[in-house]
C-alpha cells in the first residue's frame, strides 16, 4: 500500500516536471520580451513547438548512424529521470535515495557526453565546433559544481537533496559565507549548463557564437523536439536544485496530508516563476560574452565553490 | 760489533737512495746509464754484506746477479740500444728536475714516517732498511712517470726492483730472494728485448698513441 | 591449498614458452602454436582466476601458504594467497583469460608471432608469482621478471626503432623502480636480512623508517604503475607492444605494481606518520590531472589510451592516500571505505581499459592506423567494435550507469569524510585534492568524447578507414564479455564491494558495512541519510523512460524518416577534411590548460592577400616533465661519459701516474692514520 | 705422492709440454680440451678425496671453490677455443705454429692459475701469478697485430709494476710475520701465518697491505689500475679474453682476499675493509660510464668486468656473512656468464668478420641463436631475474643498505648506469635492421649455452652443498 502510495508520489513528481519544463522556458521568454517592451510569443508557445516537431517527419543526414538517432532518447531519458529525483513540492521521495546530487550531476554528464557525440557523428565542422565548446566549457562548470556539492554536503553532512533540504529547513545552517558563496558559483554554473547568455544564446544561430545549437544542429523532427523538451527540464531542474537547496520552505514532508502537499506544489510554482523571472532580468540586463571569455567566468565560479570548502574550516571547524 | 755491522749496511742502504737521487737528477742518458750502473755497484754491495753478516751464502748470488747482470750487462746492451735506435741524448722531462727533486724528498719523508710508525721491537735494521728501501721503490716508480725515454723509463722501473730486493735482503732470513731476483732479472730482459723488437724510439707514449688514432675503433 | 593449485597453473604457463619456441621456430606452424599459446593461457587463466574467486570467497576459513626448496637458500620462496592477493589475482587472470580469448583471433594476424608467442604466458606467469610472493626475494625476482618478460614483447616489432628506444628506457625505469623496491627491502629486512613478510610483519619499524619506506615504495612501485613524474616510459612502451599485450600492460601490470605499493604500505610497514598520506595524496592528484591533460592531447589512439592509464592510476593512488590518512588517525571505517573505492576502481579499470586496448587494436588491425586523424566513421564499418568501445568510452568517463562512475563516487563519498580528520594539513589538501579529482574526471569525458568521435563517427579521413572490415568474432567475444562486465559491476556494485569486505578487513582491521542485505540492491557507503546510490534502479529508471518515449512518440507522433544530404548551415562540404579533427577538437581545452601546462602556442602563418598559398597553423608543446627531469640525467651522463672517455686513451705514462698517485694518497693515509 | 691437491697441477705441466711437443693443431686442440677436462675432474674429487695441506699446497674450504670454478672455466673454455681457432686458421689469422704456441701456453696458463690458487707460501702463490701474467702477455700478443702488441706491451708493463708492488707487500708480510713466527719459510707459509696474525706488528701490516691491494689490484682490474684490462680483452684471442674476465681476475682477487684475512685477524691493523670499498665503489662506478662510448664489443664487455669486479670488491669489503656469501656468489656468476658471453662475442665476431659496435646488427634476426644467446648473456650480467646474478646482487645491496645507506646508493646508481649504457649497445648489436654479412655460423653452442643454463638455474635454485661451502668460506672471509 505504502509502495504504491509512494509510486504514485514518483510518477506525480515525474509527470510535474515534464509539465512544467516548457513552460518555465516560455515563462523566461515572455518575462524577456516584456523587459524588451515587446509582447512575445504566448506562455504556451513551446508545448506549440515540441507538439509540431513531433509531428513533423525527421532529416536525417547520409550518413547518420544509428547512434545518432539512439542519442535524443537516451539524452532526453537520462535528463528527465535526473529532473524527477530532485524534491521539488514533497521530500523524501521513493527512488530520491537511488541518487544523490554527484549521481544526478553525473547523469546529465551522460546526458551531455551522448549529445557532444551526437555532434560529431555527422561530420560537419558545425557539430565539431559545437561538441569542442561544449566539452571545454563542461571541463569546468563540472568541478565548480563539485566542489559545491562539497561545501553543501560538509554542511549538511549529506549529498542526499532530501536530508541536505531537510537539513537547510532545520535551520542549522544558520547565514554563513560559505553558503552565499555556494549560491554564487551555482547560479554562474546552472547558467553555463545551460547555454544561457552570457555564456551562450539559446536563440541565435550565428555559427560563430553558438554551441549548443550547433551540436544539435543536424536533429529535426522529433528527435529535436526530444533534445528541446530535455534541455527545458534541464533548466528546470537546475531552478528546482537552486530552490529546494536554499529556499527548501513549503516542501513537504514524506508524511504529509493533502493541504501541505498543495502547498508544496504551490510554493515550488511560486519559486519558478521567482527563479524565471530572476533569470530573464539577467539575461536581459547583459550581453553575451566570447566564447574563451568562458574560462575565465567558469573559473570564478570554481574558486567560489574551492573557497567556499576552505572557509567553512575558519568558520567552524567541523 | 753489532753496531758496526748496523751502520755499514745503514750506510749503504742510504747511500742506495742516495744515488736513486742522482738519478733523477740526470739529464743526459749516458750518464743516468752510469750512474744506474752505480747504483746496481752499491745494491751488489748492500746485499753483499748482508749475506756477510747473516751469513746466508745464497744472498750472495744475489748480489753476483745485481753486479754482473744490472751494473754491467744490462747497462751496456741500453747503451747499444741507444746508439742503434738513435735516440736523443739528453732527457726529456714531465716536470722540471728541480720539483722533481722536491717530489723526491716528499717521498722519502712520506716513506720514513710510514716505516717509523712500525714498533720498534721488530729489529731496528729491518725497520731502517725497509725506510730504504720504499724510498728508493718510490723514487724508482717517480722516476718512471717523469721520464719520457723509454730506456729512463726502464731505468726507474730497474731502479723500483733494485729497492725490492734490498728489501727482500734485509728481510733476516727470507727465502726465495734469489729465486725472485732472477725471475725480476727475467722480466727486465724483457723489457728490454721488448723495447729493441719495437722500435720504440723516444717513449712509451708513441706507441699506443699512434696506435689509438690510427688503429683503434675507439677512434674519438 | 588454493596456493597450490595457483602454482601448477603458473607452472603449466611457464611451461607453455619452450613449446612455444619449438612450435614457432617453423613459419608454416606458426598458426598453430598461436592458437595453442593462447588457447592455452585462456584455459589457464580462467581456472587461476576461478581458484582466486574461491579463496577470496573462503578467505576468513584460511590465508594458504607454501613454501619452496628454491629462491634464497636458507630461506626458500613463500607463497602466500590472503585476501589481498586473492583480489589481484583475480584481476590479474580475468584480464589475462580476456586478452588471450581478444589474441585467438588478433594474434594470427601477428607478423613475427616467434617474438610473442614465448614471452606472452611467462608474462602471465610473473605477474600471478608478483601477487603470490611472500618473501622479499621471491617478490622482487617475479617483480623484474615481469618487467623483462614486458619488455621483450614492447620490443616485439623491433625494426621499428622507436619500439626499441621505448623498450630500453622502460627497461632503465623499471631497473630503477626495481632497485628503489630493493632498497625499501632492505631497510625492511635490516642487515641479517630477514626477507620473509611474516619477519617483516613481526618486526615493527619505527615510523621514520616507516616513512622513508613507504616514499621508497611510492617511488618503486609508483614508477610501474606510472605516477606522474616517473611515467614517462609508460606511454612509449604500452602502444609499442601488440595491442593484447598493451592490454596487458595497462590494464592489469599496472595493477600489479599498484599491489606492490598496498602490500608494503598497509601489510609490511607500521603505520606511518599522516602527513606522509599527504604525499601520496597530492601525487595521486597531479597524477590524475596531468596524465588527461597528456591524453587529451594526443592523437595518436593507443598512446591516449596509455596516458588515461596515468589518470585513472592518480584515482586510484587518490583512494590509498585517503586510506592511508584514515588509518593513520585511526578512522578505520573511514579509511575502509577510502581503501574499498581504490580497490574497486583496480577492478574496472583493469576491465575498461582493457576493453578499449582490445577496440583500438580492432582498429589497428582493420585500418592498419593509430592515427586518429587518418580514422573516422568506423562506426558504419564496424558496429560492433564501436558499440563495444563506445562501452568503454563511457565507462572510463566515469558516467552512471557504468562501473567507473561508481567507484569515482565511492572516492568522492570518502574525500567527503575528510573534515572529520583532525589534522589541519590534510583538511585543507584533501578537498583540494577532491576538485583534481572532479577536474580529471570532466576531462577524461572530453577526452573520450574525442576519442570516440574522430575515431569511430564522422566520414572516413583515410581510404584505409574506408575500407575497414569488422573483426573476427574472437575478439569481439572478448570485447563484449568485458563490456558486459563494465555494465554489471556499475549496476550491481553491491556484490564487489561485499567481495572486498575482507580485504579492508586484513588491511585497515575494519570493512564497509554490508550491502547485499539492503533493499533495491542500493550502496550506502556510511549511511543511508548520508549518501547512497542505485546503480540498477537508476538503470532501468533511465531505459524505462526511454523506451517508454520512444514508444510513445512512435505510437501517437510521427515515425517518418527522410535521408538527406547533411544541413550544416547550408554550407555544402564534399570533403570529409572538413571535418573537426583531434587536435581542432582539443583545441579549446590546449588554450585553456594547455598554455600553462605544457607551454603550448599556436603560430598561425597567414598568406598576403591574394596569394595562393595555404594558411598554417602550427602547434608548438613542451612536455616539461620530460625537458625539467629526465633530460638533465641525460645530458648529465652523456657529459660525463665524454670526460671520463679520455680516459681509454692516455699513454702508459700516464696510466702509470695514476699507479703511483694512487699508491701516494694510500701511503699518506697511512702516514696520517691515528 | 700424487693427490688430488698436486693433480690439478701435474696434468696441466704435463700437458703443457706435450702440446709443446705435438704439431698438429686438431690433435692438440682435443689434448687440449682432455687434458682440462681431467684437471676440471681431479678438481671435483677435492671434495671427495681428503687431501692434507703441506709446506707448499694448501687445501681449504676457500681455494676449493677457486680452483673448481677455475678448471671448469678452464675446461669450457678449451672446448670453446677448439671451434675457434679452427675458424681462426681457415681465415689464416693464426699459422698453426702459432697454434701449438698457444695450446702449450694455455695449458701453462692453466698450471699457474691453478699453482696460485693452491699454493700455501705467499711467495709461491706471487710467482705464480707472474708467471700467469707473463703467459696471459704472449698470448694477448698471439696476433702480431699493431694493436695487438700494443695492448700487450701495456698489459705487460703495468703488470710488472703491479708485480713488483706485491712482491714489495709480501716482502713486507714476512717482515711483519718474522718476529712472530722466526726466520725461514715457515714465515711465509698461510696456514702458520693464518694462526698467528693476531699478534703481527700492525703498522707493518697496513704498509703491507696498501702494497698488496694496489699490487694485486691491479691484476683484478680495479680502477684506476685497470688501464691494462680493456686493451687486452679486446685485442687478444677471444678464449683468453674469456679465461682473462672468468679466472684470471678471480686468482688475483683470492690473493686478495687471503691478505685480508690476515689483516682481519689483527685487530690493531687498519681495517682493509674501508679501501676495497672505495676502490670497489670507484671501479663500478667508473666502469658503468666508460659502457657507454664503446665502440668494440669486447672492449665494452671487458668494462663490463671491471664494473662486476667493483661490485664483488664493495661486497667483500663490506664483510659480514650474508655480503661475503653474495660475494662469492656474485664472483662465480660473473665468471660463468662473462666467459658465456665472450663465447658469443667471439663466433659473432668470426661471423660479422668484426668486432666493431657499428657493423653489427640485427643478430637475432640473422644468428638467431647467437643472437639470442648474447641477449640471454647480457641480461644475466646486468643483474636481471631470473638469473644468478640478480641473487648476488640482491644480497648485496639489500644487506648493507642498513649500514652504510649512502655507499650503497653510490652503488646502486653505479648498476643503473652500467644497464643503460649495456642494453643501449646491445638493442642495436641484437636488434633493429641486421648489418653485416648474414652468413650463419659454424660454432660450438654447448660451453655457451651451458654457462647460461647453471647461471640460470642458481638464479632460483642453489644446491644445500654449494650453499654450505660458500657459509663457511663466507665464515673464514670474517
Amino acid at each position: 500500500m505504502a509502495l504504491i502510495h509512494d509510486l504514485l508520489f514518483q510518477g506525480a513528481e515525474m509527470l510535474l516536471v515534464l509539465l512544467l519544463a516548457p513552460l518555465l522556458t516560455g515563462f523566461v521568454r515572455k518575462v524577456k520580451a516584456r523587459l524588451l517592451r515587446r509582447q512575445g510569443p504566448p506562455l504556451i508557445q513551446p508545448y506549440r513547438d515540441l507538439i509540431r516537431l513531433l509531428r513533423k517527419d525527421v532529416v536525417l543526414a547520409e550518413n547518420a548512424s544509428w547512434l545518432f538517432r539512439v542519442i535524443p532518447y537516451i539524452v532526453f531519458a537520462g535528463t528527465w529521470v535526473a529532473a524527477s529525483l530532485v524534491p521539488t513540492f514533497r521530500s523524501g521521495l521513493l527512488f530520491s535515495w537511488s541518487a544523490d546530487l554527484i549521481a544526478i550531476i553525473a547523469l546529465l554528464g551522460s546526458a551531455r557526453f551522448f549529445l557532444a557525440l551526437a555532434g560529431l557523428d555527422v561530420g560537419t565542422s558545425f557539430g565539431g565546433i559545437g561538441s569542442s565548446r561544449e566539452v571545454m566549457i563542461a571541463s569546468l562548470a563540472e568541478p565548480a559544481m563539485l566542489m559545491i556539492v562539497f561545501t553543501l554536503a560538509l554542511i549538511a553532512g549529506s549529498t542526499q537533496l532530501s536530508s541536505m533540504a531537510a537539513f537547510m529547513v532545520s535551520g542549522e545552517a544558520g547565514l554563513r559565507v560559505s553558503l552565499g558563496l555556494a549560491l554564487l558559483a551555482l547560479i554562474m554554473v546552472a547558467i553555463a549548463e545551460n547555454a544561457r547568455i552570457p555564456v551562450d544564446n539559446p536563440a541565435t544561430h550565428l555559427e560563430l557564437t553558438m554551441v549548443h545549437e550547433a551540436m544539435v544542429l543536424e536533429y529535426s523532427g522529433r528527435h529535436l523536439a526530444l533534445i528541446d523538451l530535455a534541455s527545458e527540464l534541464k533548466l528546470l531542474l537546475y531552478v528546482s536544485v537552486i530552490a529546494c537547496l536554499f529556499t527548501p520552505w513549503g516542501i513537504a514532508p514524506p508524511s504529509a496530508g493533502a493541504s501541505a502537499i498543495g502547498i508544496g506544489v504551490a510554493s515550488y510554482v511560486i519559486k519558478l516563476a521567482v527563479g524565471g523571472t530572476l533569470l530573464g532580468l539577467f539575461e536581459t540586463a547583459i550581453a553575451k560574452m566570447r566564447v574563451f571569455r568562458v574560462p575565465a567566468f567558469l573559473g570564478v565560479a570554481l574558486m567560489f565553490g574551492l573557497l567556499g570548502t576552505l572557509l567553512l574550516f575558519v568558520s567552524r571547524s567541523l | 760489533m753489532h753496531g758496526l755491522t748496523f751502520d755499514i749496511a745503514h750506510m749503504l742502504a742510504g747511500s742506495l737512495v742516495l744515488v736513486s737521487f742522482m738519478q733523477l737528477y740526470q739529464d743526459r742518458l749516458y750518464a743516468l746509464l752510469n750512474i744506474f750502473a752505480l747504483h746496481a755497484l752499491v745494491l751488489a754491495a748492500s746485499v753483499g754484506w748482508q749475506a756477510f753478516i747473516q751469513d746466508a751464502p745464497h744472498l750472495y748470488v744475489t748480489a753476483l746477479i745485481a753486479l754482473v747482470f744490472k751494473a754491467i750487462i744490462i747497462p751496456m746492451a741500453l747503451h747499444r740500444i741507444v746508439v742503434k735506435l738513435g735516440i736523443h741524448r739528453e732527457i726529456e722531462t714531465v716536470v722540471g728536475v728541480g720539483p722533481t727533486m722536491l717530489l723526491g724528498m716528499g717521498l722519502v719523508a712520506l716513506s720514513m714516517v710510514v716505516m717509523l710508525r712500525v714498533t720498534a721491537d721488530a729489529d731496528p735494521l729491518a725497520r731502517e732498511d725497509l725506510a730504504f728501501a720504499l724510498a728508493v721503490v718510490l723514487l724508482g716508480l717517480l722516476m718512471m712517470v717523469t721520464r719520457r725515454n723509454a730506456v729512463s723509463q726502464v731505468v726507474g722501473f730497474m731502479s723500483l726492483e733494485n729497492g725490492l730486493v734490498l728489501a727482500a735482503t734485509g728481510a733476516k732470513g727470507m727465502p726465495l730472494v734469489v729465486e725472485i731476483s732472477v725471475a725480476f732479472s727475467v722480466l727486465i730482459a724483457f723489457i728490454v728485448i721488448g723495447i729493441f723488437l719495437f722500435r720504440i724510439r723516444e717513449r712509451f707514449d708513441t706507441v699506443d698513441v699512434q696506435a689509438l688514432d690510427r688503429f683503434r675503433g675507439e677512434r674519438r | 591449498m588454493m596456493v597450490v593449485y595457483s602454482l601448477y597453473g603458473v607452472a603449466a604457463l611457464l611451461a607453455m614458452a619452450p613449446i612455444a619456441i619449438v612450435l614457432g621456430a617453423s613459419p608454416h606452424r606458426a598458426g598453430v602454436a598461436t592458437s595453442f599459446v593462447y588457447g592455452g593461457s585462456l584455459i589457464v587463466t580462467l581456472t587461476l582466476a576461478t581458484i582466486a574467486l574461491l579463496s577470496l570467497s573462503q578467505y576468513s576459513s584460511s590465508v594458504s601458504i607454501v613454501t619452496l626448496p628454491i629462491g634464497l637458500p636458507w630461506l626458500g620462496a613463500h607463497f602466500r594467497i590472503d585476501a589481498l592477493a586473492a583480489f589481484f589475482l583475480l584481476v590479474v587472470n580475468l584480464g589475462g583469460a580476456a586478452a588471450s580469448l581478444f589474441a585467438l583471433g588478433y594474434g594470427q594476424h601477428e607478423h613475427s608471432p616467434q617474438r610473442v608467442l614465448p614471452f606472452y604466458p611467462v608474462y602471465l606467469a610473473a605477474m600471478n608469482l608478483v601477487v603470490m610472493a611472500d618473501d622479499a626475494f621471491s617478490f622482487l625476482l617475479s617483480w623484474e621478471f615481469m618487467s623483462l618478460s614486458s619488455w621483450a614483447l614492447v620490443i616485439a616489432h623491433h625494426r621499428v626503432n622507436e619500439n626499441v628506444k621505448a623498450g630500453y628506457i622502460y627497461l632503465l625505469m623499471a631497473g630503477f623502480g626495481t632497485l628503489a623496491l630493493l632498497l625499501g627491502f632492505g631497510l625492511l629486512a635490516g642487515s641479517d636480512g630477514n626477507y620473509a613478510f611474516d619477519a617483516i610483519r613481526t618486526s615493527h619499524s619505527s615510523a621514520a623508517l616507516a616513512a622513508l619506506v613507504l616514499i621508497l615504495a611510492l617511488i618503486g612501485a609508483g614508477s610501474k604503475a606510472g605516477v606522474v613524474p616517473l611515467h614517462a616510459w609508460l606511454p612509449l612502451a604500452h602502444p609499442a607492444a601488440p595491442s593484447h599485450v598493451s592490454a596487458l600492460m595497462s590494464g592489469v601490470m599496472t595493477k600489479v605494481a599498484v599491489y606492490g605499493f598496498i602490500r608494503i604500505a598497509f601489510d609490511l610497514l607500521g603505520t606511518p606518520d599522516w602527513w606522509w598520506s599527504m604525499v601520496v595524496l597530492s601525487v595521486g592528484g597531479i597524477t590524475a590531472v596531468m596524465g588527461v591533460l597528456y591524453a587529451l592531447m594526443q592523437h595518436d589512439l593507443k598512446r591516449l589510451l596509455a596516458y588515461h592509464t596515468v589518470e585513472n592510476i592518480g584515482i586510484i593512488f587518490i583512494g590509498l592516500g585517503l586510506s592511508l590518512a584514515f588509518k593513520a588517525h585511526g578512522m578505520p571505517v573511514a579509511a575502509a571505505l577510502a581503501l574499498t573505492a581504490g580497490l574497486f576502481h583496480v577492478f574496472n579499470h583493469s576491465i575498461f581499459k582493457s576493453l578499449l586496448f582490445f577496440g583500438a587494436g580492432a582498429v589497428l588491425n582493420a585500418t592498419g592506423e593509430r592515427d586518429m586523424e587518418h580514422l573516422g566513421g568506423l562506426i558504419h564499418r564496424m558496429p560492433q567494435t564501436a558499440f563495444a568501445f563506445l562501452v568503454g568510452c563511457v565507462a572510463i568517463s566515469a558516467l552512471p550507469p557504468l562501473n567507473g562512475f561508481v567507484s569515482e563516487w565511492l572516492t568522492f563519498q570518502a574525500i567527503l569524510l575528510s573534515p572529520q580528520l583532525p589534522s589541519w594539513g590534510l583538511k585543507f589538501l584533501v578537498p583540494a585534492v577532491g576538485g583534481l579529482l572532479a577536474l580529471s574526471a570532466a576531462l577524461a569525458a572530453a577526452c573520450f568524447v574525442k576519442a570516440f568521435g574522430v575515431s569511430f563517427l564522422g566520414r572516413p579521413r583515410t581510404p584505409a578507414a574506408a575500407k575497414a572490415r569488422e573483426t573476427d568474432s574472437n575478439s569481439l567475444a572478448a570485447m563484449f564479455f568485458l563490456a558486459a562486465l563494465c555494465l554489471v559491476a556499475g549496476i550491481l556494485p553491491g556484490i564487489f564491494l561485499d567481495a572486498l569486505a575482507p580485504v579492508g578487513k586484513a588491511l585497515v582491521g575494519m570493512s564497509m558495512p554490508h550491502q547485499a542485505g539492503l533493499q533495491w540492491l542500493t550502496i550506502v557507503p556510511v549511511a543511508e541519510s548520508r549518501s547512497s546510490y542505485n546503480g540498477l534502479l537508476v538503470f532501468i529508471f533511465v531505459v524505462l523512460s526511454g523506451s517508454i518515449a520512444a514508444f510513445a512518440i512512435h505510437r501517437l507522433a510521427s515515425d517518418k524518416l527522410r535521408r538527406a544530404p547533411a544541413w550544416d548551415c547550408g554550407y555544402p562540404d564534399p570533403s570529409p577534411a572538413t571535418q573537426y579533427t583531434a587536435s581542432s577538437f582539443a583545441q579549446p581545452i590546449r588554450r585553456v590548460y594547455g598554455t600553462s601546462v605544457f607551454r603550448a602556442c599556436e603560430i598561425g602563418e597567414m598568406p598576403p592577400p591574394g596569394a595562393t598559398a595555404p594558411a598554417r597553423l602550427t602547434v608548438q608543446m613542451h612536455d616539461l616533465i620530460w625537458d625539467i627531469l629526465y633530460k638533465p640525467i641525460a645530458v648529465g651522463i652523456g657529459y660525463a661519459t665524454e670526460k671520463l672517455n679520455v680516459l681509454q686513451f692516455l699513454t702508459i705514462r700516464r696510466y702509470l701516474t695514476l699507479v703511483f698517485t694512487a699508491l701516494v694518497l694510500l701511503l699518506l693515509v697511512l702516514a696520517i692514520w691515528p | 705422492m700424487i693427490d688430488a691437491l698436486s693433480g690439478v697441477l701435474i696434468v696441466p705441466a704435463v700437458a703443457a709440454a706435450l702440446l709443446a711437443a705435438l704439431p698438429n693443431y686438431r690433435v692438440t686442440a682435443r689434448l687440449n680440451v682432455l687434458a682440462a677436462l681431467l684437471t676440471f675432474s681431479t678438481a671435483v674429487s677435492l671434495f671427495f678425496v681428503q687431501s692434507e695441506s703441506g709446506p707448499y699446497l694448501l687445501v681449504d674450504d676457500l681455494n676449493k671453490v677457486f680452483i673448481v670454478l677455475t678448471t671448469f672455466v678452464g675446461f669450457t673454455t678449451s672446448a670453446f677455443s677448439a671451434s675457434y681457432i679452427s675458424h681462426e686458421i681457415e681465415i689464416g689469422r693464426l699459422t698453426p705454429t702459432y697454434v701449438r704456441f698457444y695450446h702449450a701456453m694455455y695449458q701453462v696458463l692453466m698450471f699457474a692459475m691453478n699453482l696460485a690458487l693452491v699454493a700455501n707460501n705467499i711467495g709461491l702463490m706471487w710467482v705464480a701469478i707472474e708467471l700467469a701474467t707473463l703467459t696471459t702477455v704472449l698470448m694477448v700478443g698471439i696476433y702480431r697485430t699493431h694493436e695487438a702488441l700494443e695492448a700487450a706491451w701495456k698489459y705487460f708493463i703495468l703488470g710488472s709494476v703491479g708485480i713488483a708492488l706485491a712482491l714489495f707487500g709480501t716482502i713486507l708480510v714476512y717482515m711483519a710475520a718474522r718476529p712472530v713466527i722466526g726466520e725461514g719459510a715457515s714465515a711465509m707459509v698461510w696456514s702458520v701465518l693464518i694462526t698467528r696474525a693476531a699478534q703481527f706488528d700492525p703498522a707493518l701490516l697496513n704498509v703491507a697491505f696498501v702494497f698488496l691491494l694496489l699490487g694485486y689490484g691491479t691484476k683484478v682490474g680495479l680502477a684506476p689500475l685497470h688501464a691494462w684490462l680493456p686493451d687486452a680483452h679486446a685485442e687478444g684471442p677471444t678464449p683468453i679474453s674469456a679465461v682473462l674476465s672468468g679466472l684470471l681476475l678471480n686468482v688475483a682477487l683470492y690473493a686478495l682476499l687471503r691478505f685480508k684475512m690476515l689483516l682481519a685477524l689483527n685487530p690493531a691493523a687498519l681495517a682493509p675493509g674501508p679501501l676495497m670499498v672505495t676502490l670497489g665503489l670507484i671501479s663500478c662506478v667508473f666502469a658503468a660510464f666508460m659502457l657507454y662510448r664503446r665502440r668494440d664489443i669486447k672492449r665494452m664487455f671487458a668494462y663490463s668486468s671491471i664494473e662486476h669486479m667493483g661490485i664483488i670488491v664493495f661486497a667483500f669489503g663490506m664483510g659480514g656473512a650474508l655480503a661475503n656469501f653474495a660475494g662469492l656468489l656474485h664472483m662465480t656468476m660473473h665468471s660463468l656468464t662473462k666467459s658465456a658471453i665472450f663465447f658469443a662475442v667471439g663466433h659473432i665476431a668470426q661471423v660479422k668478420g668484426t668486432q666493431k659496435i657499428a657493423d653489427i646488427g640485427g643478430l637475432t634476426v640473422t644468428n638467431p641463436v647467437l643472437g639470442w644467446g648474447l641477449v640471454l648473456g647480457v641480461v644475466a650480467i646486468a643483474g636481471l631475474p631470473p638469473l644468478g646474478i640478480f641473487m648476488s646482487e640482491f644480497l648485496v645491496v639489500s644487506s648493507t643498505f642498513v649500514r652504510e645507506p649512502w655507499l650503497v646508493i653510490i652503488l646502486v646508481f653505479g648498476i643503473l648506469v652500467g644497464l643503460g649504457g649495456m642494453f643501449l649497445r646491445l638493442n642495436t648489436i641484437a636488434f633493429g635492421e641486421p648489418r653485416g654479412p648474414t652468413a650463419p655460423a659454424e660454432a660450438s653452442y654447448l660451453p655457451m649455452f651451458a654457462h647460461l643454463a647453471i647461471v640460470a638455474t642458481a638464479g632460483i635454485y642453489l644446491p644445500p652443498a654449494l650453499v654450505t661451502g660458500f657459509e663457511n668460506v663466507a665464515r673464514l672471509l670474517g
